[in-house]
């Protein structure tokens, strides 16, 4: 059977080499896996086959025909449809207006509002936005949600002109329940002959969607061999090359004192006071669906924003410190780690060494406020070793980072801050298996060295690997706690549905 | 018929602010509500609406032009001396000013999107280079054009508003209408909002980052026959500092000088504001230090009650 | 405000008590101020004869703000207005609507242009002084008993007002008759600081320059300043025009020789007296030229 | 020491930029060369660079301060008040100036950063305000103050330059410490680049934002003293249309408008540009519409040879 699409001796370089002789066959009606560990190059080769970037040397074949895109507008027209890791989606733009933003249906100079309604309507009920009006304006929705957006937005182009659909990392955002929907959305695609690139971290998933994986490392494509062929631990141990263990740790274990006491806290958004209170070496999970409220009440215990009842007292030695503001909180060692990296974490454009060292600056400061350039040298550097951040160094600036890399960074920032109480929103979101083990160690280690952390996670397991206790929100309200060997994933999952009446789109 | 109320609500608060100041200046002078009051306004309108129309479109884009008051004084200069040194007729005259603008609006369009050059620095060049061009067409003198021009200015019998009017009226409606319901405008929107991602999404963007500052040029060019038309006269002086009032109108109007957000209604309800104040202070006669001062603070309130808008809206 | 407005709430109040506009340009360049002020002062004590409206527009090339004012003044119906034109011929269309309303136009200080008025068809009369004149004299004044071979420096207004078009003239009269050379001849705006920077790079172009003939006092403080911060070995002659305040202790300093006084706070004065007469008698007077004054450090 | 090498690279591009300037310059005229050119160039230097000091902070936050030059018009109008009308020794009026100038730029602040108004607006309704307050306390009249003041521009015999001129230079190694070495500037960094992340990592943002518009202010105000003491006079028209040249500055010398990225070094760099340029051209004696355009080219190639920058650094 011939190539939909292939690659042949594709090359790319920026400081160093990123892709080394990248060949890739996709058949029609395949869903082809990509993986890799962070920084492997995935986004690299995905921008260079949509015409954003241009590789050194390849030879790139669509249909047979050579085919070398000069920008993304070029690419969409020979019909390449993708939906990018970092989101292309306008914020000030409705939702329907960006799901049809490549191809918006024009009648007499003008857009016809009728069938823009229509069409995405149609592509949101599909990806399980239902529940949302389409004249919402983008900027109102949630992470999990733009994500699906930008994906409906991948679908809308017409299946008659549509010949290879991208997907880097479509899922990172999303619950287990809102994945399998899109899974099923693309194997249904795939049986009537569309072809498929998939990216994802996920690599249960990419085992059960694709049928045919191939592994990236360094630049260099490992391997490629059919889905049903593999088990994870086989694509782990190409990516990385060599093995890893997940260690669960089962055993209850002893807790400290009270480090954290959330009193009655509520807001505008948040109408039912939530209490909780974390201890010192704990670990408390938040589970919930899509939209439960959980980063809210991170934000919220962190200071953020406005109209807050209720307190939030941080046990200290010394006497209790009442955190009202996000500096407050910094200052006395709380961390927040936000869901949205991109407009809540980096600082884009500026160094690593800026990036890593900006929360914990009074540390490498002297007398009024003098930075001492060693020290934060040495720092930067410390932190790039120790969470095996691969960069090019100090100065390299974070936007060349691969998504995960950029992750670690932000990690690092509060970890030179000297954090000892972690609010974490979807840490590991975008990170690789690897790198995601990684950090889970770093976190369990500064657990043991007494702190505090309250962890975000739409993915259970995550949250089961780690946490001492499980809190689950449902609806803006927090409706059951369970302890290390209590909880089951039957239980979690019904606590997280119980205030989510007629919902149900959301688990799909 | 939802969206439309909401759209209504949205400029409420400046449209209150307006009719406050109207209020005002009714109370505080006598003679303000008279027809000669509102026929002032409405003649000196149109060159202030046309230039910020284009402004407008341009900080949408996420641009800014620092150049359209030299560019109104450049192509009012072209307009006068091809009517009087070169004796050509006043409509070829007239489209030769247009074109003038349009050539400084390619030049900022070209440096700025194809060269990626900042574009206020661009545009802070051509404010230079233009006005130095209208002095040296027009050799640093007024030109004087004769009352023929000024048919443009003048109220046509019947309707009571001049052709000038009309014609910003007419590009208010059109320019509104490409913004909210082309596809060119939501590109527009797009761009300013998010270069990178729009073009992740395929939009070319240096196309429309270059025609947005050629059509603020040609708009520019325009403003220079109205202004042109208004004095009948080129004056090679005229509209300094007109780029400040026209971000004024826009910014008061509703439009983030970040990009991605405005509104060509609400500039237009800006350009009102700030013509209402500067008639209703002549009217009452204060002396130039109370006119700044007021001037400044009714810029300052207006964006105060703006600000209610994204609070309660 | 209110009690005026009910007074005048009648048609026969308003025409018992005419209303005069005053048209300016910049009000916030001390030479008008000084003519609003004397107005004002004047109608404060003949304040039971008419009433005043003062105006001035930002900037003293705006020509559209001060059309615009002339159209106000028109709707606020006055009976006359005393204008001083930023534009000798860009104002004409608009006085000409003013007088259509029946409205009497006095022109002082910038004498409009008698071409245009014809093409409307138009008698204003004009109350003011010669500039070319004034700068005549204050450049005799300076330059008499410097020799022949004295390099001068022309700092003229902004280059299209017709004031700086006749100061200029006047002082290349005088630099001609006294058979010397313009060696430069560059715009300072009008502005101090930019005639001060100006000054400073004419000087170390002309190490030599003996005199500085400048279109206003303020530039003529600029020039005077950065002489003085120019370290120089010889003696800069100054000329100034206007007599503003700030000038007289540089005169009496001798750092600026000699300015010219036009008598501005009565020009004002002289334009609405004229103005009242014409309301009452509703005929068009002649036209009449003000006095100059030479202003030394002998005449303060 | 590499990292000093990669810091003087950053900045090659502009200081050739310079250096072709002068060399135009140097082969157009005859007396470019002198000490009496460097000496007019050093005199007029100070006002203009710490205002573009006070600019760049404020660019580099993510704002902008349009009232620039209508403070420095207040400060001094002050000074020569305080001194000429009311007798204070010349130190005390001087500070009273520079407070002026912080009082302005603390408004600005205040309504900038806790009310949440966009700055440029804010700044522009300063940018009348303040100038109306100018005209206020001078009573519209320019007020001599005399040779007293001037001491602080007239070269320090032994070292060569003023007083102002070492001010200002020492403002400027300061201001470009601060901002590369101090927990400060690199705050004010974080909170241009992205002021959500620079939140939640902790950073009081409003205080920042706050008291780098009150910073821009004092310098200011400063400019307005320098001003005054070049003049030896007060004028309340001075400095009108300042904001852009500082801007331009800033710009030309690698600022971003956008926010988050800048250099005072680059900034003084550009101050220099302008300063040559003007005198330079006063030097050649063309005539004003020249000016104008070769003005216009120079920005616009400046900001060209600068784009290199970014493509070989
Ligand atoms: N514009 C750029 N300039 C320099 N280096 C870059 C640039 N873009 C990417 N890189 C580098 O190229 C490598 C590959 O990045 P890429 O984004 O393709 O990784 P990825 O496989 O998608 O990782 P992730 O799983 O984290 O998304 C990384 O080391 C990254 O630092
Ligand atoms: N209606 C809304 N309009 C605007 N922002 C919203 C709205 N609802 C939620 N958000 C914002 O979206 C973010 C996430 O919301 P929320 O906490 O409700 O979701 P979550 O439980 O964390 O679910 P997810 O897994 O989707 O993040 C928060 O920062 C919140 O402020
Ligand atoms: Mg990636
Ligand atoms: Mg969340």
């Amino acid at each position: 059977m011939t190539a939909r699409f292939a690659i042949e001796g594709l090359n790319k370089s920026f400081a160093a080499p990123v892709l080394k002789q990248v060949s890739l066959q996709i058949r029609p009606g395949s869903i082809h896996g990509l993986v890799g560990e962070n920084g492997a190059g995935k986004s690299t080769l995905i921008n260079i086959i949509c015409g954003l970037l241009a590789a050194d040397s390849a030879e790139l074949t669509l249909d047979g025909k050579p085919y070398y895109p000069m920008s993304r507008a070029a690419a969409l027209a020979e019909g390449l449809a993708l939906a990018s890791q970092e989101l292309s989606l306008i914020e000030t733009l409705t939702v329907e207006e960006n799901i049809l933003l490549s191809s918006l249906p024009e009648s007499a100079f003008r857009i016809d509002r009728r069938k823009v309604r229509l069409q995405a309507q149609e592509l949101m009920n599909l990806v399980g936005l239902k529940h949302i009006p389409p004249q919402t304006p983008l900027a109102r929705l949630r992470l999990a949600e733009k994500q699906l957006v930008e994906l409906a937005k991948a679908l809308s182009m017409p299946t008659d002109r549509i010949k290879l659909l991208i997907l880097d990392e479509p899922t990172s955002a999303l619950t287990s329940a809102q994945a399998d929907q899109i899974h099923r959305i693309i194997k249904q695609r795939a049986d009537s002959g569309l072809s498929v690139i998939y990216v994802s971290h996920r690599l249960d998933d990419v085992l059960s969607v694709c049928d045919t994986v191939s592994v990236l490392r360094d630049g260099v494509i490992q391997h490629t061999a059919p889905g049903s062929s593999l088990t994870s631990d086989d694509l782990i141990r190409e990516m990385s090359g060599e093995e890893l263990s997940q260690h669960n740790d089962d055993e209850v274990r002893k807790i400290g004192d009270v480090r954290l006491r959330v009193e009655r806290l509520s807001n505008a958004d948040f109408p039912e006071p939530i209490s909780l209170q974390c201890h010192r070496r704990e670990i408390v999970g938040i589970a919930g669906l899509a939209g439960a409220g959980r980063s809210e009440l991170l934000h919220a215990i962190y200071g953020l924003g406005a109209g807050h009842q209720g307190k939030v007292v941080l046990v200290e030695p010394a006497g209790d410190v009442l955190i009202d503001s996000a500096s407050t909180a910094a200052k006395n060692g709380i961390a927040l780690i936000a869901e949205d990296r991109k407009s809540q974490g980096i600082f884009s454009g500026k160094s690593v060494s800026l990036n890593s060292t900006v929360a914990g600056l009074s540390k490498l400061s002297g007398n009024l406020g003098a930075i001492i350039s060693k020290r934060e040298q040495r720092a930067c550097k410390e932190l790039i070793s120790r969470l095996n951040i691969k960069s090019e160094g100090p100065r390299q600036t974070i936007d060349r980072l691969s998504g995960g890399n950029q992750q670690k960074v932000l990690i690092a920032r509060w970890l030179q801050a000297d954090s000892d109480v972690w609010l974490l929103d979807e840490p590991t979101r975008g990170v690789d298996v690897g790198s995601k083990l990684a950090i889970h160690n770093r976190l369990r280690e500064l657990r043991d060295q007494g702190a505090t952390m309250l962890i975000v996670s739409s993915e259970l397991e995550e949250l089961t690997a780690l946490c001492d206790r499980i809190l689950v929100l449902s609806n803006k309200k927090a409706v059951a706690s369970y302890e290390r060997g209590q909880w089951s994933k039957e239980k979690l999952l019904a606590a997280a549905f119980s205030e989510h009446k007629g919902e149900r789109a959301l688990a799909g | 018929m939802l969206s439309k109320l909401s759209l209504l609500f949205e400029e409420i608060f400046i449209v209150i602010a307006l009719l406050l100041l109207i209020l005002f200046f009714g109370l505080m002078t006598e003679n303000f509500f008279t027809t000669g009051t509102l026929r002032a306004i409405l003649t000196q309108l149109p060159a202030l609406t046309v230039v910020t129309i284009g402004m407008t479109l341009v900080l949408i884009s996420g641009g800014i032009d620092l150049s359209v008051g030299s560019v109104v004084a450049l192509s009012a200069g072209v307009i006068g001396v091809a009517f009087t040194v070169f004796g050509l007729p006043l409509p070829v005259a007239g489209l030769l000013g247009i074109l003038a603008g349009g050539c400084a609006g390619l030049v900022n369009g070209v440096l700025g999107s194809y060269f990626r050059l900042p574009v206020f620095i661009v545009t802070l060049g051509m404010l230079e280079a233009a006005r130095g061009m209208a002095y040296l067409v027009t050799d640093s003198q007024t030109v004087y054009i004769g009352a023929s021009i000024q048919a443009l200015s003048l109220p046509i019998s019947g309707i009571g508003v001049s052709a000038s009017f009309l014609i910003s009226l007419g590009l208010v409606v059109l320019a509104q209408y490409v913004l909210t319901r082309t596809v060119y405008g939501r590109y527009l929107i797009a761009i300013g909002t998010n270069e990178q991602a729009a073009k992740i999404s395929g939009i070319r963007t240096e196309p429309y980052l270059m025609w947005v500052l050629v059509v603020s040029g040609l708009l520019a060019g325009l403003g220079g026959l109205m202004n042109a038309a208004y004095l009948a006269a080129s004056d090679p002086n005229a509209a300094t500092g007109l780029e400040l009032s026209a971000i004024a109108a826009a910014v008061i109007g509703g439009t983030s000088l970040m990009g991605g957000r405005g509104s060509i209604v609400g500039a237009f309800i800006g350009v009102l504001i700030i013509s209402v104040l500067q008639n209703g202070l002549a009217q009452m006669g204060v002396s130039e230090p109370v006119k700044r001062l007021i001037t400044g603070l009714v810029i300052i309130l207006a964006v105060l009650i703006d600000r209610w808008r994204s609070r309660y809206a | 405000g209110a009690d005026d407005s009910s007074d005048s709430s009648t048609l026969g109040d308003a025409a018992a008590k005419p209303m005069i506009a005053l048209v300016m340009k910049s009000l916030a360049n001390e030479f008008f101020v000084n003519m609003a002020n004397g107005a004002e002062a004047h109608q404060a004590e003949h304040g039971e004869q008419y009433e005043l409206l003062v105006n001035g527009i930002r900037n003293e090339s705006d020509l559209a703000q001060q059309v615009n004012l002339v159209d106000q003044m028109i709707s606020s119906g006055v009976q006359a207005i005393v204008i001083a034109p930023a534009d000798s011929r860009a104002l004409v269309p608009a006085l000409a609507r003013a007088v259509a309303a029946g409205i009497v136009v006095i022109n002082i200080d910038n004498r409009l242009e008698p071409e245009i008025l014809e093409e409307y068809n138009l008698q204003i009369p004009f109350i003011g002084p010669s500039n070319r004149e004034g700068a005549k004299l204050v450049g005799d004044y300076v330059l008499q008993g410097l020799d022949d071979d004295s390099e001068v420096a022309i700092l003229e207004g902004i280059s299209s007002a017709f004031n700086s078009i006749q100061r200029r003239t006047g002082f290349e009269e005088a630099v001609a008759q006294a058979n010397m050379q313009v060696v430069t001849l560059q715009s300072g705006d009008w502005d101090q600081t930019k005639a001060a920077q100006l000054t400073s790079a004419i000087l170390s172009q002309y190490p030599g320059l003996d005199v500085i003939l400048a279109a206003n006092d303020n530039m003529a403080l600029g020039a005077a300043s950065a002489v003085a911060l120019a370290n120089l070995d010889h003696k800069v002659t100054i000329a100034g025009f206007d007599n503003i305040s700030a000038i007289h202790p540089l005169l009496e300093a001798g750092a600026v020789a000699a300015t010219v006084d036009q008598f501005g706070e009565q020009l004002a004065v002289f334009g609405i007296e004229y103005a009242l007469e014409a309301v009452a008698s509703g005929t068009v007077l002649e036209d009449r030229e003000t006095p100059l004054e030479l202003i030394t450090a002998a005449s303060l």
